[in-house]
């Protein structure tokens, strides 16, 4: 057991990845030379060589366009999106390409890449460093998006992602960088696709991902002296979704509420929330309720501890659905 | 993965387009290229032209029948399409755009499976891997990444395998077109990027895509070689384009060829090319016809004979009766197919919806 | 009154508004001399000149980056992307700068820009030309999202967008665009921030917009002949959505569906559905069905209309609705 | 707005950056180019140049005392700033990338208000039209077609304006930076392409970049002019700039102007370049310090003596105080702002999510 950050168990995992298979190397900018911006990727360029570890141009369509030209060439992409507000330049390539290209070619083209985005706010950047876009890969059918939020599951999830046949984003939650825990690696949690209880409890069910999962838990701690019980649920899986636990757990709550950092309009408690009350109609004593980033661009970092979802505004709406 | 610097001079196109046959069917003298002259390859030269230009037709008029959703034909481009893809071994990979029916036919392919694309059957119907030529492409100049992705990954593996990306005078102007030169220069991939311009990006007239001298000099600002080419001359283009193929198989890194030709249909069916460009341009273009002056040439000089020219007439013909068979009334497949590939492992309310689309289909909705 | 197709109608609003004020322009690719593939800006050449209609080079980022100098520069540009799925190379400059330069420059700078976009399917063409990417600019703050269903609305919204000072995404139900009606212009229709019921009823409340407007009026019409009385509101506006309009409604009828080409998973059906069980939680009798395309990327032309949602589909969850 | 093809040979960058002014402080011919004379201006470049690497090792104070989010210094590109800022005249606009302020000094912005976006008090805190200075940019190269664009407005309008975008070498390979010099070329906009070629993109090499012989050899593929000075020159910035933005203003259409400079701090307070790059080639770009050269020049000719140094020396420490008086725990306004200015006419729902943010401040939530 040692105690490791999430950053170094992703690290860990790209080493494990590329010693496991040959195939597979990561490009970005400056992900060799530097080993990356958060240091994700360090030690790879020299562990790797040029080749499996490459600094590109500054040109995101271009990388994740390449990226799609080396998958087909058989090899297996993890390509690094700096941060979150510069995958937009890559946006056609990833939702008309990577998205569509096994769909488009009767499964005869997969292509296996992992891209790599550090995303959310929380750590007091300038504007674009702290977006939260997974509404936009979560709606294109073809991707699958995976956010850890501990530092186990950012090794196990990096590792079957990279594995994984299919293209996924993988959004790190980079204010969650510097978590650390003692973990063993290698690790293997569940499979992505699965949600997880991350804390039982019987009140009412917080949904959270990624950066929101310590939040919750947070909020779930302080419930407790009001003595609301809290269960936390982790999706760890944007796409695909997993409903069958997202059900099962309001079955036994009556109650929930859905947090991220993205704004509220469409974002991934409109999904929740639609699924919910599909198929637990019945069970459900109150509306689920969505405790998210505001319907505004991301605030300057001085202002951003107002705007982001914390312990108060999920408890207020613990106490809205009590009330109901 | 690297080069050195290169001197400006070299990158530069020379003044004039290379041109080896002029429009009159007579040979022309040029410095450095010379024509080929092996008379197997030169009537393969022809034949492929010719089924070209016969099944494109027969493509429009499946178009004008109904049965394909939009065509996109290359009539006026074949000389660009067959001398280029001549000029590659077989290993070698092709990323084509949406207009390549012609480089796709002198590799081999089945136009069916295309023609599948242009009908709606499914999205695109070859395998790239059989063929060595990528999926058709619609978002413009998005393959030209793909094509400088895959070099570098075939060069990494030490593959004796060009890459060549086709792309049109308008694609120059999208910014992938320019980050994939970009990125095949810095890690000096073995690509060629091979741009058809023929003068118009549906409207829309090369001079309004770019103030540059020619295409072509867009290459020394990626570091890598420039060249032109008069595109409907098939013996420049294959001229040219073997020497682009060989610097990049001998690790020189690539090359930009700008072929010269005239996109003599509207730009797809869809569209009316009378609404913007008048009809003494387009004549002007047939007087430059690809197909006219080598069939001239080659009689001239005796590599073909009316035998031969009738045994390619039947060929095309039978080619485009095969086209017109596979595709005309050709069903769809099994709707509920459209869940089968998206992922390997699909998401869990892909379920759901496949039995909502089968109850549906059951109860006899839906269908064009 | 006179016969006017939506397309028409939109290329009306154009010379209207170019006439009342001499700011504005058009541009993109093939919108002069052949004046646009849809011929929605026919004649604009003719009548404004080259410099009010302008034809660009091929590159959509470069379409709406310029679009913000020229409306920086005191033009009110509306520039147009040629298909839905050709949005995508702009998305950066849509979603980094279009959304967010007013928010960032604390109003000074507005960028009063509409951006034309053919959308969605039933037209039988190839692929990338046929997408629903409404979520996309939706949830995205700092930009509005209209999308007209008849000729006259196609007519008012435009020129609304027009001299509105917020950026307007404009979606053009381009399947549509044939579409008669005889209207009189200039004509000016409700505000597109209000919802409009299109036809009365008291069973279920059918939600649509764009070119599922008359799939839904046409279902609604069978519907009849099951005894059940369908109230179809039409949203026209997707950001804002007139969420009083969308609740008073199921205050109403007590069940609602929600109806769009787009695939599913966050798609406007999941935004709907959680907003109507958060503001009429008790009124509703069934959970709010979602009836759209399904969650895999847009069909070969063949196939699209198994894919898309239709009359049949739209009864089905009738019923299911009906008998909760 | 168009005009005819030109000549390659126009185009392209004469083989050597122009320098007029050598590292030892001593002029040097150029066959092209000489240097100003004006004393007045002289003076008011150096000031500009001292007065900004003041303000801007202040700007690293506060970032390391934890007053800003982070600082990307222009330290060692003061010349290319200032040099190419002073050839504009008062009504010509800028549109900068986030590494601009020495520009900014120069056009006598208030630097404080630039700060507040890097101490994240708000996203941007200048009036871009009282300033003729656009927002600082963070996405790379997209104010680069904003600069196109608004270039394309004022000549529509026929006003007397010159545009100038800034960027860095890593830019020049963003599809927007290629579509903005396609755009410009075409529509020979007045807008001058300043791009400050320090060496690095965070920590990747210009050579990781392109291939090209120079990013100046871009021009040739928009059909621009393309120029290079010694970006540590204030005096060969200064002339190269002012061609290029007298051939704009009289309609001779886009430059694109590669100043050869070097970044001397990291990329910015949150990154440590010794990671990367070897102390030799920092301090071989230390004795090309372009503050040195220029002072030692000014000196020797007799333009400045001891008061006029001291001067600017009160003037440096002066405006770094106020920067420093300006931004120090400056206080954030009123959170519930975050709904003022995103619609002119706000979305229904903002009224909810205001109100309930109003509650959470009432209850003392929140904030950093
Ligand atoms: C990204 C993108 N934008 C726009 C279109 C619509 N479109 C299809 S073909 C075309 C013109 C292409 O011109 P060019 O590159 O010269 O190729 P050509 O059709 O002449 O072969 C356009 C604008 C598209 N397919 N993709
Ligand atoms: C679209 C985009 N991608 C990535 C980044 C992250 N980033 C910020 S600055 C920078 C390097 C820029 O280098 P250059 O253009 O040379 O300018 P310099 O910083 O040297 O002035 C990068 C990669 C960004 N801001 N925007
Ligand atoms: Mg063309
Ligand atoms: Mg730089």
């Amino acid at each position: 057991m040692m105690a490791v950050t999430l950053a170094q168990a992703i690290n860990h995992a790209l080493v494990d990845a590329m010693e496991a298979d040959p195939r597979v190397l990561v490009l970005g900018e400056d992900v060799g030379r530097l080993g990356g911006v958060f240091r994700v990727t360090d030690g790879l360029l020299s562990k790797f060589g040029e080749q499996r570890c490459i600094d590109t141009p500054l040109a995101e369509s271009g990388i994740i366009g390449a990226s799609v030209g080396l998958a087909m060439a058989g090899w297996r992409p993890v390509p690094e999106i700096q941060f979150d507000g510069f995958a937009y330049p890559a946006f056609e390539q990833i939702v008309s390409h990577v998205a569509k290209f096994a769909n488009r070619s009767r499964g005869t083209v997969r292509l296996p890449m992992t891209i790599r985005i550090p995303f959310g706010g929380g750590i007091g950047a300038i504007e674009h460093h702290s977006e939260s876009p997974e509404t936009y890969w979560a709606h294109t059918s073809g991707l699958k998006v995976f956010v850890p939020a501990t530092p186990d599951d950012a090794y196990s999830m990096m590792r079957e992602a990279i594995v994984a046949d299919d293209p996924v984003i993988f959004l790190e939650p980079k204010r969650r960088y510097w978590t650390k825990a003692d973990v063993e690696l290698p690790v293997s949690t569940a499979p992505a696709r699965q949600a997880l209880v991350r804390r039982d409890g019987s009140t009412v069910t917080v949904f959270a991902y990624g950066p929101m999962v310590k939040t919750a838990l947070d909020a779930a701690a302080v419930a407790d002296d009001h003595g609301w019980s809290l269960q936390v649920v982790d999706l760890r899986s944007l796409s695909p979704l997993d409903v069958d636990t997202i059900v099962s757990s309001v079955q036994q709550t009556g109650r929930a509420i859905v947090v991220h950092e993205a704004s509220r309009t469409l974002g991934m408690g409109a999904e929740i929330a639609a699924l919910i009350q599909e198929h637990a109609f019945y069970a459900l004593e109150a509306p689920v309720l969505r405790v998210t980033g505001f319907d505004t661009p991301y605030p300057p970092a001085r202002l951003e501890n107002f705007w982001l979802p914390g312990v108060d505004r999920i408890l207020d709406a613990v106490q809205q659905v009590l009330t109901y | 993965m690297h080069r050195p610097v290169r001197d400006p001079s070299e990158l530069l196109p020379p003044g004039e387009p290379v041109q080896l046959l002029q429009p009159d069917g007579v040979l022309r003298e040029h410095p450095e290229f010379a024509p080929v002259s092996d008379p197997q390859l030169l009537r393969s030269m022809l034949r492929h032209m010719v089924v070209t230009r016969q099944v494109d037709q027969e493509a429009i008029n499946l178009q004008r029948q109904g049965q394909l959703a939009v065509y996109a034909s290359c009539r006026g481009q074949e000389a660009a399409q067959v001398g280029s893809a001549l000029a590659l071994a077989d290993g070698d990979w092709i990323f084509p755009s949406y207009r390549e029916i012609g480089a796709a036919i002198t590799r081999g392919i089945d136009p069916t499976g295309l023609m599948h694309m242009y009908r709606g059957t499914w999205l695109a119907d070859h395998d790239p891997y059989a063929e060595r030529f990528g999926l058709m492409t619609i978002p413009i100049a998005t393959q030209v990444l793909h094509a400088t992705g895959f070099a570098m990954g075939t060069a990494m593996d030490g593959k004796d395998v060009v890459t060549v990306a086709y792309f049109g005078d308008g694609a120059t102007s999208e910014g992938d077109a320019h980050e994939a030169m970009t990125f095949a220069g810095v890690f000096n991939a073995p690509v060629v990027f091979f741009v058809q311009n023929n003068q118009w990006a549906i409207s829309v007239p090369v001079e309004r895509q770019t103030a540059a001298p020619s295409l072509a000099h867009k290459a020394v600002g990626y570091g890598i070689v420039g060249r032109r080419c008069d595109g409907n001359d098939v013996l420049a283009t294959y001229a040219v384009m073997s020497e682009a193929v060989e610097r990049a198989r001998s690790g020189g890194g690539p090359t930009l060829i700008e072929a010269m030709t005239y996109r003599m249909e509207s730009h797809t069916t869809s569209d009316d090319a009378n609404r913007y460009r008048g009809e003494d341009e387009v004549a002007a273009a047939a007087a430059r016809d690809p197909i006219d002056r080598f069939q001239a040439f080659l009689a001239r000089s005796g590599v073909i004979d009316d035998e031969f020219a009738a045994s390619v007439a039947g060929e095309a013909a039978a080619r485009s009766q095969q086209v017109r068979d596979a595709v005309y009334d050709a069903p769809h497949g099994d709707p509920t197919e459209l869940f089968d590939h998206v992922y390997v492992d699909p998401n869990g309310h892909f379920a759901g919806q496949r039995e909502q689309l089968a109850r549906e289909l059951a109860a006899g909705g839906g269908g064009v």
